[in-house]
């Protein structure tokens, strides 16, 4: 293997103090992946060499500060292989669709179709239901197979004319599937609709081309792939942009104010009102930046390798079943599991008790819920520096948990 | 370690919640839902004047949800609105502000004193004396 | 005197590295503070031993991230002397502000007024242009005096019945006047108005009695007031934000999802959408908590010393006029001035060579500039590790800057 | 040291900017703020032909605006329309993109390589240069 999971896992202070004592085998990375070293330095050395605020200052700190905020939009710019100034700081995947949910949405007129999905996460459905609510649109749905994908079957009877959007999760944050964006984006193009990916899960899983994509807008958060929380991107095509009102009022997005009349700034300003998330920005920069210079590839198959084990783990169960595809085609290292008659969060604590973190519940997709009637299902959600051990504690641990609550 | 939640008598109680009970012609049903987990119980009361006269629950939830709803079970019958609205109240302050657990009929809700220590899980065993709760006020209601 | 300023500038480790050779003058504050190592370590403790998502978890990790991420609240719910669960964390004064813009705005019908200032901040004034635009809200405007304070004069006249809310500085980022709080709460509340204090300025200068003031909503962000970037904080009263509808949609805010219906969690959590900025909220409770820790009779006097020497030394020169009171009544201590012939850029370009960190410009406050005819302002705003040699520092290094491009 | 930016060339250009000259009737006059410092500059042109016949200015701004308003009032009269157009575009690759100056009768702007490390200032200087671009368009347009 060219892939030193060890050499990786000692880059993330968190998993690093983790001992015999207090072992961990963190497997909750869709809620929150843990951050290395290199990205907190890059916020320390912000916030202890050049804290200021940005784009207006004159001195040193501002400067700098100007500066590496700058050099972070042209980092996350080059994660997703897209123009810089078509990248847009937000404070994570939720504030970027509620951005496009609101900017574009004011495009939209009564009777307009936007279609989402039934596997989406809430963020990227309450925001569209919010629109549906103020402005008449009408809220379309895409089903979800047995096995936990995109329905595309029916993508042609769903999607009409009267269509303008299709925002669906690139990956899904509870099945793990991975969308089929080219059957969409067809789909889309074919009666002039846009499409939006709600990338959160896909981005801690490597560097996205999103130009080859040829999706319209795409967001993602800066907790899930490894940077600070309170920053998130939302890339957008700059002829969109230009074409959206504002979101937010307020400083930096601004030309000129009067009481009367206001000009807004170019993009990405024109969205960006306030000051920024500077510090986590430049975390966020970091952590791309670092990304880029891995190997994803070993990374990949490393990462399915570790989701192989544990779905052959799951899978010699007859008590348990998973929600999601079986194989590892177009998926993400996400495995998400019903055990019979042992309720998520009792799984879930009693792994915690043997340092095995996971996540029961909805996993804020209840719609999908409702499609399995299921209250909830167990996660385990990989990342880079997971290993076998931590496939193999969780295994161990399920035997016992349904033992003592059976 | 968090596993000394699951002591067997929570694991007693909550495979005892499978059977609910049923109450005919309840004079009120309510079903509530803990948003962040999913749990969903329903409890059926029938009224004897300001007593509970028959109960019975449907829990979809977790052990801590089962057990506390099949304490209610065991130690509802009987009790007036305001004595489980206190009670209620107990149990709360027990999980919450390190209270000890209620004397009486109702000491075996201690079983759910380690709890204490899972902020998360507090919901979880709160969840059917709400809907209980719910449900009392309803048949009030509608008493007129 | 009873407050250890050099004790004070030892805590803050960009302050602590400056030297002889590269010293720092930084004077501006009213931008951005700088931070404590006590908030630096509350973040990097929540980074390197509890990195978790909030709320859902019920591992030990997601269990400490929210144990702690409520303690924040609590944390700013008493620097504000309110009750926490009217604390709502925002991105910042921008966010929270624009959140009562549309939450709130939700509520106003066309031809309901919404009185500002002429000296508001920019993310006081677009946020209800938009709104204006959205709803056909009248917009209306109290003057400001000579000497840079709300001209009250013709409160009665400008707040009708049809006022719905009063939404004005607590204190100016540009002239530092404290606002009458009484006297707009009183003409409020005779039409039935809400009011709204943006505090973004008053906040680095100590708790505020939130509950004392009688106001209705007030805004304050993080990073002016020694925490990080990309957060803040809305407070509001608990009646009416159960009135308001969200503002934002996702993860969090809600009860229960389906396609056709969402039903909202409390408050809070209803307009607390997504992944909140966690580790940035513990930042900030941090930094609350060590302000209500300071003695800020004996702060508020080394800072007030501070602004007369200011004061005084720009009074002897006959080039300069100052924007703002003249005294040190009712102010923080913000001083922004202008020079005879020397563009505020191109001073504050020069004092940086002497490592004086002044603003140039209009502060996001074009319409107050517009008032005074002016281009920008030079503006020095103080926090409490200032001291002599910043003043000094800035007096000396105007005349020679003057003399160079006079 | 950021004062190398202040040499006496841009002092002794923004004193002379000052009198920013008048042209009668001209031809196109355009005014250009720069959002970020409230700086402000209208430039009044008319045309011969293809080239600049007169030009004057007003400039609300800082040292560095006034000295580039006051190298165009000096070195623009005779220029055609694309002359312009290229030394601007020569200007912004010396302070983006580390270039030379632009050689010629424009060799002047080399007084504003101090700049360059002072990204903030770099539209003090080019903002001039957007107003003169604009006004050229403008009388183009308004020609028909
Ligand atoms: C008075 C005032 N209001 C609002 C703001 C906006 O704050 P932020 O940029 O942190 O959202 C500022 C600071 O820039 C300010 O000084
Ligand atoms: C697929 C998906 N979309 C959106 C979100 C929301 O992200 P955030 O909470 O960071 O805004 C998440 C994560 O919670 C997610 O998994």
């Amino acid at each position: 293997m060219s892939f030193d999971v060890a050499a990786v896992r000692a880059l993330f202070p968190l998993l690093a103090q983790a001992n015999g004592d207090a072992p961990l085998h963190y497997l909750d990375n869709g809620a929150t992946s843990q951050i290395p070293q290199t990205v907190l330095d890059a916020v320390l050395s912000y916030e202890t060499t050049s804290r200021a605020n940005v784009l207006r200052g004159v001195h040193r700190l501002a400067e700098a500060a100007t500066a590496a905020y700058a050099e972070a939009r042209a980092r996350m710019a080059r994660f997703l292989n897209v123009d810089a100034d078509e990248v847009i700081f937000t404070s994570g995947t939720t504030a970027a669709i509620n951005l496009v949910a609101y900017a574009y949405g004011d495009l939209l007129k009564a009777g307009d179709e936007v279609v989402i999905s039934l596997l989406e996460h809430h963020s990227n459905i309450v925001p569209w239901q919010l629109l549906r609510d103020r402005r008449g649109i009408v809220l379309k749905v895409l089903p979800v197979t047995d096995d936990g994908r995109l329905d595309l079957s029916t993508l042609d009877k769903i999607v009409t004319k009267r269509c303008r959007l299709i925002a669906v999760a690139h990956a899904s944050n509870v099945t793990g599937a991975v969308s089929d964006v080219a059957a969409i984006v067809a789909a889309a193009r074919a009666v002039g609709a846009k499409v939006l990916l709600d990338g959160a899960q896909r981005a801690p899983h490597g560097p996205i081309d999103v130009r080859a994509l040829a999706v319209d807008f795409y967001a993602l958060s800066g907790h899930k792939m490894f940077a600070p929380n309170g920053v998130g991107a939302l890339w957008g095509r700059r002829a969109l942009l230009d074409e959206m009102p504002p979101f937010l009022g307020g400083g930096e997005m601004i030309r000129t104010v009067t009481i009367e009349r206001t000009i807004y700034a170019d993009v990405p300003h024109k969205f960006e009102a306030g000051t920024p998330p500077i510090g986590q920005a430049i975390g966020l920069g970091t952590a791309a930046e670092w990304a880029l210079g891995l190997d994803w590839p070993a990374i990949s198959a490393h990462e399915m390798r570790l989701a192989q084990r544990l779905l052959d783990g799951l899978g010699r169960r007859i008590d348990t079943r998973i929600l999601g595809p079986s194989g590892l085609q177009r998926r993400i290292p996400v495995v998400s599991f019903a055990v019979n008659g042992a309720h998520p969060h009792d799984v879930c604590q009693l792994l915690d008790t043997r340092g095995v973190a996971l996540r029961g519940g909805h996993h804020c997709a209840q719609p999908l819920m409702d499609r399995f009637d299921l209250p909830g299902t167990v996660r385990a959600s990989l990342a880079l520096y997971n290993d076998d051990s931590d496939i193999d504690a969780l295994l161990e641990g399920l035997d016992d948990a349904v033992r003592r609550l059976g | 370690m968090s596993d000394d939640i699951y002591q067997q008598a929570i694991l007693d109680h909550a495979k005892a919640a499978e059977d609910g009970g049923s109450v005919e012609t309840p004079d009120a049903s309510v079903t509530l839902d803990n948003p962040l987990c999913g749990d969903r119980v329903r409890i059926d009361v029938k009224m004897s004047g300001a007593r509970i006269a028959a109960l019975a629950h449907r829990v979809r939830g977790c052990a801590l949800c089962q057990a506390a709803a099949d304490v209610i079970r065991v130690r509802a019958v009987g009790q007036t609105v305001d004595g489980i609205a206190a009670t209620a109240a107990e149990l709360r302050a027990m999980l919450k502000d390190e209270r000890l657990p209620p004397a009486g009929a109702w000491s075996d809700l201690g079983i759910f004193l380690p709890v204490r220590r899972h902020r998360s899980r507090h919901d979880c065993v709160l969840l059917p004396f709400a809907a209980l709760g719910s449900a009392l006020q309803q048949a009030r209601a509608s008493r007129g």
